[in-house]
This record gives structure tokens, sequence and C-alpha cells, in this order.
């Protein structure tokens, strides 16, 4: 059983990995800010969503597991606000880069 | 020969890096990031040796871990009142450096 | 395994502080000393001390940070005019020196007693008779409790001296300038939201502070954090420094610190001393109203001074 | 050593407490209250300094307190001997003089509470309390947070007036002190890790001489250095000092660079007295020698008054660490060792005096002339004769002529360096006497000139602010006659008692 979770975590926290590694990629690659940041986001938001779900496998009761869907959410949201304010400075700054 | 070693080695490195800073950036923000840096690797020693105390059952000497907490917040201050007293000196002057006319 | 780990995260550590110290741009140096203090908070739960990587998380990295891209983003309009760089003997001979004494620090690290002293044994002794079960509350609030109450009193003594810099007509005036919350703000929707969680997480985390990581210092940051997110989306403005409730709030933690302390003339026979069956009791009511204190001596901290003149 | 809390030791936690509280109440109650809390203050806090004097002075030992009844390593001591004893007086009786002074400064009247008058005050209070908390902690890193709560309190009233070139000014000092500070951290960090703990007493009973101590105290030392402002860590100290306004540049010049100096000699006296360091100690006394010599040359090119009494400092600051090569001996108590030591306290003291009086004194003159271009001095001594005579008299300790206690104090390093045969440092303080003569005449010489045409003075001065310069440099002048005796308190708590050889 506890195998089956050991795997389950592995596989989940390495896709979550290869998202962020996309994510990164992104952000070094693309053109301009808009597409860096629709990169970063939304590969980091999944990314970290798969590691947290990793993780939920480990986790010993439900309040801790709480707390990690917790985490996930609060940085969900604040990842969704900053990349909004970032693309409204970078819209008011002009196209240029 | 504890695992705290790399630490040690690494807050020693800290305080080289952030003096060098200090010395070389005429910005005085960038002096005073360079002084954060120092702080956290005087911080940073401070908390290998908690590490190295570790009796007891705790995971390292309170006594040290606490002081690192007040020696944190004091840092704060201090770079608070740097940040400050800078941001107005550029108000007044509009100028970023300390070097005299 | 363990070991690697570590030398990783030495070696991520080195190069995010090394980033730090040679960015060209002062804005990404600061974006980069936000980054090496998270990955120090990771360092200091290694080094198994996760009150410390939560200050160093909450006031290291985020309020330090937040006040510098703060000052770096004010700075940046003059930044163009002081664009000299050092000689490269300067950096030379700066390198030098600090490779020296960074190598005999090193030396020191490695050369540290076998045996290592601790006080521990000493700290744990005396544990029970204060009823905590966090051995670094006990040290910050009972043993050193001298430390932290002259601390609180550099908190506010700092504040007021960045008080001090306003101009003479601002004196008594709000601090920053008045955020208005647009209607389809992205930041007042996100405060809104974040908040009251913020606000639950803050009292949480000092309430634990007592058996468990955590304590005022660190449940204060986060309160004040949530503050300057509030005044920040324009959903409350920051008040004119003059006013008494907030001078009476801005003290109130100190105050009952130090009466507490002379209270233990009479009741312990020494200056901030516990008797010992209340010693739980009278540390909570020292915490509560210093958490308040220091959640808003920080925000004003970060604040900085007034910039409007006070409403007569 | 007592090795529990002493009867009376509580007073050392009222030397701290009275100003703190002083200046939070001022902050609760308003600045126009500020003056009012600190000058209620003052006689309750010159009482106890005064107290714990005499409790040293009768029992004829230290006094010690455990806060919180917790003993060290774990808890924090305080602990007051005979130097302390003598820095806590000094300080009081230096802050009553200034607060009187600054009474016509920084007056506050009713209605709305005005920037400068609650600033001052509150910062007057906190740096006192900041000062008896370095005077009397035992414990290395209560002392650090003490030192930072000084840095703090003495920064801002240098920008007091906003001006640009004091902000600079302002900041330059602050960035000198945090270094020191981080400087200081480190050492301290350094003999907690290889001691386990940093109470002064249990220090030197474990401290050992291998390298890491060494670096240690290295560290704390150049730490302290950079706080002191002794050469070459001087760079700050006199826009600063000039910048403040007088009653601030007093308090500066007078009390706040005397509090690292003071922890040096704790450090090298009190904590490592088994580790003998000459060839150290030599170095202190080299940058001190520097300090004495470059101070007064430099002071003596300058224009402005404020600036040449601030170049002063820098000098004067320079014959505190000439104690050091001449009192650090191999083997402790020797009598020349204690002779040079008290010298170097008796400077310390006298100094504090005298430079306080004669900031003060500049201060009214600049009041009165609307600027302070020693050019332009003429007549001064003929318009506000007894602040003339004031810095004349502070002067006098300065050059260290008699009678004043610049004189005793430089008369107890010189026989020390003659009789150790260190007879170089004898020299510097002579040529430093020269000097220091030089700078003090130039500006006599200036003020009780002829004016060209009948000076008017801006804006009256008053008498009694006058009369309250002068006592202060009576004070530097009175210290000149005190015979031995008291100079016995300074030794009380101190491990190598050899005051009786001298007898």
């Amino acid at each position: 059983m506890s195998l089956a979770l050991n795997g389950l975590t592995i596989v989940a926290v390495c896709a979550g990995a290869f998202f962020f590694l996309a994510g990164t990629v992104g952000l070094l690659r693309f053109p301009d800010a808009l597409s860096r940041l629709h990169a970063l986001t939304k590969a980091d938001n999944l990314g970290l969503g798969l590691v947290v779900l990793g993780l939920l496998f480990q986790v010993g009761g439900v309040f801790a597991a709480l707390k990690l869907i917790g985490v996930w959410l609060l940085t969900l949201l604040a990842a969704a606000t900053v990349s909004q304010l970032l693309a409204r400075a970078a819209r008011a700054s002009g196209p240029h880069e | 020969m504890s695992a705290a070693i790399p630490y040690g080695l690494c807050s020693a490195v800290l305080v080289g890096l952030g003096l060098f800073g200090l010395i070389t950036h005429p910005q005085p923000l960038r002096k005073i990031l360079a002084f954060n840096l120092i702080g956290s690797g005087v911080f940073l020693l401070f908390g290998v040796i908690a590490r190295r105390g570790a009796a007891v059952g705790f995971g390292g000497d309170p006594v040290p871990q606490a002081l690192v907490i007040t020696g944190l917040v004091v840092a704060f201050a201090g770079t608070a009142l740097a940040v400050a007293l800078l941001l107005r000196l550029v108000d007044e002057t509009r100028r970023g450096t300390l070097r005299d006319e | 395994m363990a070991l690697a780990f570590d030398i990783v995260l030495v070696l991520l550590i080195l190069g995010v502080a090394t980033w730090t110290i040679s960015a060209r741009d002062t804005f990404a140096a600061v974006v980069g000393f936000i980054g090496f203090g998270l990955v120090l908070a990771l360092a200091w739960v290694c080094l198994a001390a996760p009150d410390v990587a939560l200050t160093e998380a909450a006031i290291g990295s985020g309020l330090t940070g937040g006040l510098l891209v703060g000052a770096s983003a004010r700075l940046r309009r003059t930044e163009t005019t002081s664009g000299e760089t050092p000689s490269i003997s300067l950096r030379l001979s700066a390198g030098v020196v600090c490779t020296f004494i960074s190598a005999g620090l090193a030396a020191i690290v490695l050369e540290l007693p076998g045996k290592a002293p601790t006080l521990a044994p000493q700290v744990a002794a005396n544990l029970a008779m204060i009823g905590l079960d966090n051995p670094v509350t006990a040290v910050l609030m009972a043993y050193r409790a001298v430390d932290t109450l002259l601390e609180v009193v550099v908190l506010l003594l700092v504040l007021g001296g960045i008080w001090s810099l306003a101009p003479d007509h601002l004196w008594g005036g709000s601090p920053g300038s008045r955020h208005l919350a647009g209607p389809d703000g992205v930041l007042p929707f996100v405060a809104q939201l974040l908040v009251p969680v913020g606000i639950l997480v803050g009292i949480h985390i000092f309430w634990i502070g007592s058996v468990a990581p955590g304590g005022e210092f660190q449940g204060a940051t986060i309160l004040a954090a949530m503050w300057i997110l509030a005044t920040m989306a324009g959903l409350v403005d920051m008040p004119a420094v003059s006013r008494r409730w907030l001078r009476l709030l801005l003290v109130a933690g100190s105050a009952v610190f130090f009466a507490v302390g002379f209270a233990g003339f009479a009741m312990a026979g020494a200056f901030l001393a516990y008797p010992e069956a209340y010693a739980k009791l009278l540390i909570l009511i020292i915490e509560i109203p210093l958490t308040l204190s220091i959640a808003a001596t920080l925000a004003l901290l970060v604040a900085g001074p007034p910039e409007r003149a006070p409403q007569e | 050593m007592p090795d529990s809390a002493t009867a009376g030791g509580f007073l050392l936690v009222f030397a701290i407490v009275l100003p703190v509280v002083g200046a939070l109440l001022s902050l609760v109650l308003g600045g126009r209250h500020a003056e009012r809390v600190t000058l209620i203050l003052i006689p309750a806090g010159l009482a106890v300094a005064v107290a714990i004097a005499a409790s040293i002075w009768r029992t004829h030992g230290m006094l010690q307190y455990f806060v919180g009844g917790w003993d060290p390593p774990l808890g924090v001591a305080f602990r007051a001997d005979g130097l302390s004893a003598v820095m806590l007086v000094t300080a009081a009786l230096l802050i009553c003089g200034i607060g009187l002074f600054a009474r016509a400064q920084f007056p506050s009247p009713r209605g709305a509470e005005k920037r400068a008058p609650s600033v001052f005050w509150t910062l007057l209070l906190t740096n006192w309390g900041a000062l008896n908390a370095v005077f009397i902690g035992g414990d290395l890193f209560n002392l650090y947070v003490a030192l930072e709560l000084l840095t703090f309190a003495a920064v801002p009233l240098v920008s007091l007036d906003g001006r640009p070139e004091t902000l600079a000014a302002a900041l330059r000092y602050l960035l000198f002190a945090l270094f020191g500070s981080i400087l200081y951290l480190l050492g301290a960090v350094l003999l907690y890790g290889v001691y386990g703990t940093l109470d002064i007493v249990l220090l030197a009973s474990r401290i050992r001489a291998e390298p890491a101590a060494w670096a240690a105290i290295a560290l704390i030392t150049a730490g302290l250095l950079a706080k002191a402002a002794l050469y070459p860590f001087h760079l700050w100290l006199p826009p600063a000092h000039a910048g403040a306004p007088a009653p601030a540049s007093a308090l500066l010049s007078g009390l706040v660079v005397k509090a690292p100096f003071f922890l040096v000699v704790r450090l090298w006296f009190d904590v490592m007295p088994k580790i003998p360091e000459r060839a150290a100690a030599q170095v202190l006394g080299i940058l001190g020698a520097a300090a004495i010599l470059f101070g007064s040359a430099v002071a003596l090119r300058q224009a402005r008054l404020k600036l040449l009494i601030a170049y002063s400092t820098v000098a004067q600051i320079g014959y505190l660490f000439l104690m050091f090569p001449l009192a650090i001996k191999p083997e402790a108590g020797h009598p020349w060792s204690t002779f040079a030591w008290t010298g170097g306290v008796v400077q310390a003291i006298s100094h504090a005096f005298a430079k306080a009086a004669m900031f003060m004194a500049a201060g009214l003159i600049a009041e009165g002339l609307g600027h302070d271009r020693i050019a332009g001095l003429a007549g001064i001594g003929r318009a506000l004769p007894i602040s003339v005579l004031a810095f004349g008299l502070g002067g006098l300790s300065l050059m260290g002529l008699p009678p004043s206690g610049g004189f005793v104090a430089k008369a107890m390093l010189l026989t020390a360096a003659v009789a150790e045969g260190q007879w170089w440092w004898a020299l510097v303080v002579l040529m430093g006497g020269l000097l220091a003569a030089g700078y003090v005449f130039l500006v006599l010489a200036r003020s009780l000139a002829e004016p060209l045409e009948p000076l008017r003075l801006s804006t009256t001065i008053s008498r009694c602010r006058q009369t309250i310069v002068l006592v202060l440099a009576l004070g530097a002048v009175l210290l000149g006659f005190v015979p031995l005796e008291p100079l016995e308190l300074l030794q009380i708590g101190r491990p190598d008692i050899a005051i009786d050889r001298l007898k």
C-alpha cells in the first residue's frame, strides 16, 4: 500500500517539477512580458498543484492535508493577483519589452 | 563533524560577499543591502553554533536561536531607519550618493 | 543524502547572494535579496530552528524586502545619475581582503571545539517552571526577557526617528500617499479575501508560540503585512501619527511589559521575574498587547515618515 | 566577584528603566509634555546614579543584579563597578546640564505638538537610558541591543534640522555604526560558539589564548572603534557632530562616543585580562596617536567653529586609546599600568564635561552671531564674555594645562609613558597639547579681537544659559582638583587593585 502511495507521490511531484521547468523555460525564452507571465503563472500553478497532490499521499492527518491545500490556494491567489498587476503595468508602460 | 559544517562555511562566505558589496558599491541602498547580507551571514553562523549545541531532545541550543530572532528584528529596524534617511536625503537633494560635492 | 541536500542548498544560497551583490540594477538586486531570504529560511529549517525560519521569512525576507522594493522603486528616477562604478583596483583589493576574511572565518568555524558548549540543558531544566513548551519563546519571554523588552523599545525608537525625518509642516500627519480603491481594482478584491485569512494566520502563529514554532514577532509581522496590504488596496488609510489611540497602541505592549516587570519585584523578588504558578498567564498577558504593538510598529516602520499634512 | 545579586542591585534596573519609561510616556502624552517629563526625571535619574555610586563606595564592592532572578549564563546580569558608577554619574550630570540648556532652544509651547522639541526631548531620555544600559550591561548580547538603542537614539539627533548636509551626515553615521554593530555581533557570536556564554564575568574565567578568542576580540574591538570614531574610522564624526543642534552635539561628543570606548575598556581589562596582548595594545595606541595628531592638525585648519570642535573630538578620542599600550601588562597590577588606566578614564570624564561646554558655548555664539565662522568672531568676547570664558576653560582641559581634569589625565598618561620607557607616547601627548593650544588660542584670539565695526548680536542670549555652560566647563576644571581619593572609586571591582602601591 505504502509502496503504491510512494509511487503516486513520485509521479505527481516529478510531473509538478516538469511543469515548473517548462514555466521557467517560458519565462526565459518568450519574447514579451505578457506571454512570459502567461507561461510562468499557468505552468507554475499547475506544477505546485501537482507537487501538493504528491505530498497529500504522504501526510498523516486531515488537518495537515487541509493546510497543504490552503497553501496551494493562497499561492494561486497571490500568483493571479501579481500577474494581473504586472500585466497592467506592462500594458501601461507600452508594448516595448 | 556535523551536518552544520556546510552552513558554517556558507556563513563565512556570506560575510565576505556582503563586505565586498559594502566596499565596492557607491549607492547607499546597495550598501544597506550588503549590510543585510553580512547580517544574514552572522546570524547563520549563530544558527550553526546553536545546531552544534543540540542536546536534551532539542534540535539546537534555544538561546542562540532566540538571540537571532532578536537580532533579526533589530537589523530590520536599522534597515528601516537607513532607508528612511536615504529617501529623505534623495528628496532633498535629488542625488543618490554620499559623495561630497 | 541529507548532506547532498545541504550542499545544494548552500550553493543555492551563495548563488543568490552573489547575484544580489553583483546585479547591475538595484531593483534586480533587491528582488534577489528577497529570494535569498526565502532560501535562507529553508537553511534555518535544516538547522532545526523553525522559529528562526519563520522570522527570517517574515521579517528578513518579507518586511525588509518590501521596504527595499519600495525604496528602490522611488530611487529609480535618480539612479541614472549615479552610474559610476568603483575602479578595478579597488574591486580587486576589496576582493582580496574579503576572501581573506571569509577564509579566516571559515577556518575558525572548522576549528570550533569538538564538544560544543550549549545552554540547552539549563533551558530545559527550567522550562516546567515557566509553563511553556517552546524553549525559544521561554528564552525570549523569561530568561532573557530584558533583551526582548529593550528590542521593543528599539523598534519604537526607530519609528520615532523615522517620523522625525518629516518636514516640520507635515509633523503629525499620515505616512505615505492615500491609496484609492479603483472600482475594478484587483488589489482591493484580493485584500478583502486575503486580509481576514492573514489575520487568522497571524493570530494562530502567535498563539501556538508557547508550544510550537511561532510567537509574537512572527505573528505580529503577518498582522503588519495585512495592515500594509489593506492600506495599499485602499481599504483603510494610514492614521495620522499624532493620533492618541495610535500612540497608545504602539506603547501598550512595552507598557504592559514594564508593568509586569515591576510587579515581579513584589511577586517574585526581581524585575521581570514571574511567580511560578502564574508564569504562563503573565507571559500571555504581556504577549497579547505586545503582538499588537509590534504589528503596528512594524507596519508604520515600513510606511515611513509622515508625507501628508495633518488635517486641522 | 559576587556570585549572586547584591543588595541595592535593583538600583541598576532603575538606571535603565526610568529614562526609557520616560521616553515612552513622552510618546503617549505627546511632544508638549516631553520636556516636562524629562525635567522631572533628571533629578530622579541623578539620584539613582549617585545612590549607585554611594552604595559601591560604602560597600567597596560591585553591585550586581540578575534580571528576572535568572543567573547567568541563562539570564542577563547587570553589574556596576567603580568605573560604571563614575560614568553613570557623569552621564547624569551632563544630561542635567544639557537638559537645562536646551529648554530655551527646544521650548514646548501650548497647542499642537512641534516636531523638533518632541523629538529632542524624547531622544535625550532614550540616549540616557541607552548609555546607562551600556555602562551597567553584563552580557555581550544585551550590550549589543543597548548599543543599537544608543545608535538609533543618536542618529536622528544629527539630522534634527532636516538640511541635506545633516541628513547625509546622519546617514553616514548610521552606516558606520551599523557596520560596527555587525562586527561586534560577529565577535560575540564567536565567543558564544567557543565558550558557551555571553556573560562578561563567566567569559573572563573561561577565555583562553587561542585563535578564535583573538579573532572574536579583534572583531568586537574593531566594531567598537568604528562606533567610537577612532582614526581611521573617524570620517563620520565631524559632519555629524558639527551638524547637530548644540545641545545634541554636546550629548554626542561628550557622552555617546564614550560608550563604545567604555566597552573596549571592559573587554580588554575585564574579559581578557589573562591574555597578554601587548602588540595589539600597541596598535590601539598607534591609532590613538594618529587620531591625536591628525585630528588636531585638521582642527587647526577649520573655518567653522563647530567643525573645529568636532575635529578636536577626533583628537581627544585618541588620548583615550593611549591608555591601552601603557596599561596592558603581562603581569597584572603593575603600578604604572593602574596610573595609565586611571589617566585614560579621567580623560574620558573631563573631555565629556569640557567638550559639552565647548559645543554649547559655540552654539550660543552661533545663535548670537547667526553664523559660526571663526573669521567673523571678532568682538564676541565682549558681547558674550561668559560663553567665551566657558569655551576657554574647556579648552584648558583639552590642552592639558593645570588646573583641569585634562591636565590630571594627561599628566598621568605622561608619567606612565615615561616610567615604562615608552617615551614616544609622551611625545604624542605633548604634541597634541601644543596643537590643541593652537586651535583654542586661535578661537580665543579671534573672539577677543576688536571688531572693525561694533558687533550687534542678532538675538539676546540669556545669562542663565551661559551660566549653565560655564558650570559644565568649571566641572572639567574642578576635576583637576580632585585628589587621588575618589579615583579609588574607579578601582572598585577591578581584578588588579594596585592603587595601594601608589600611595
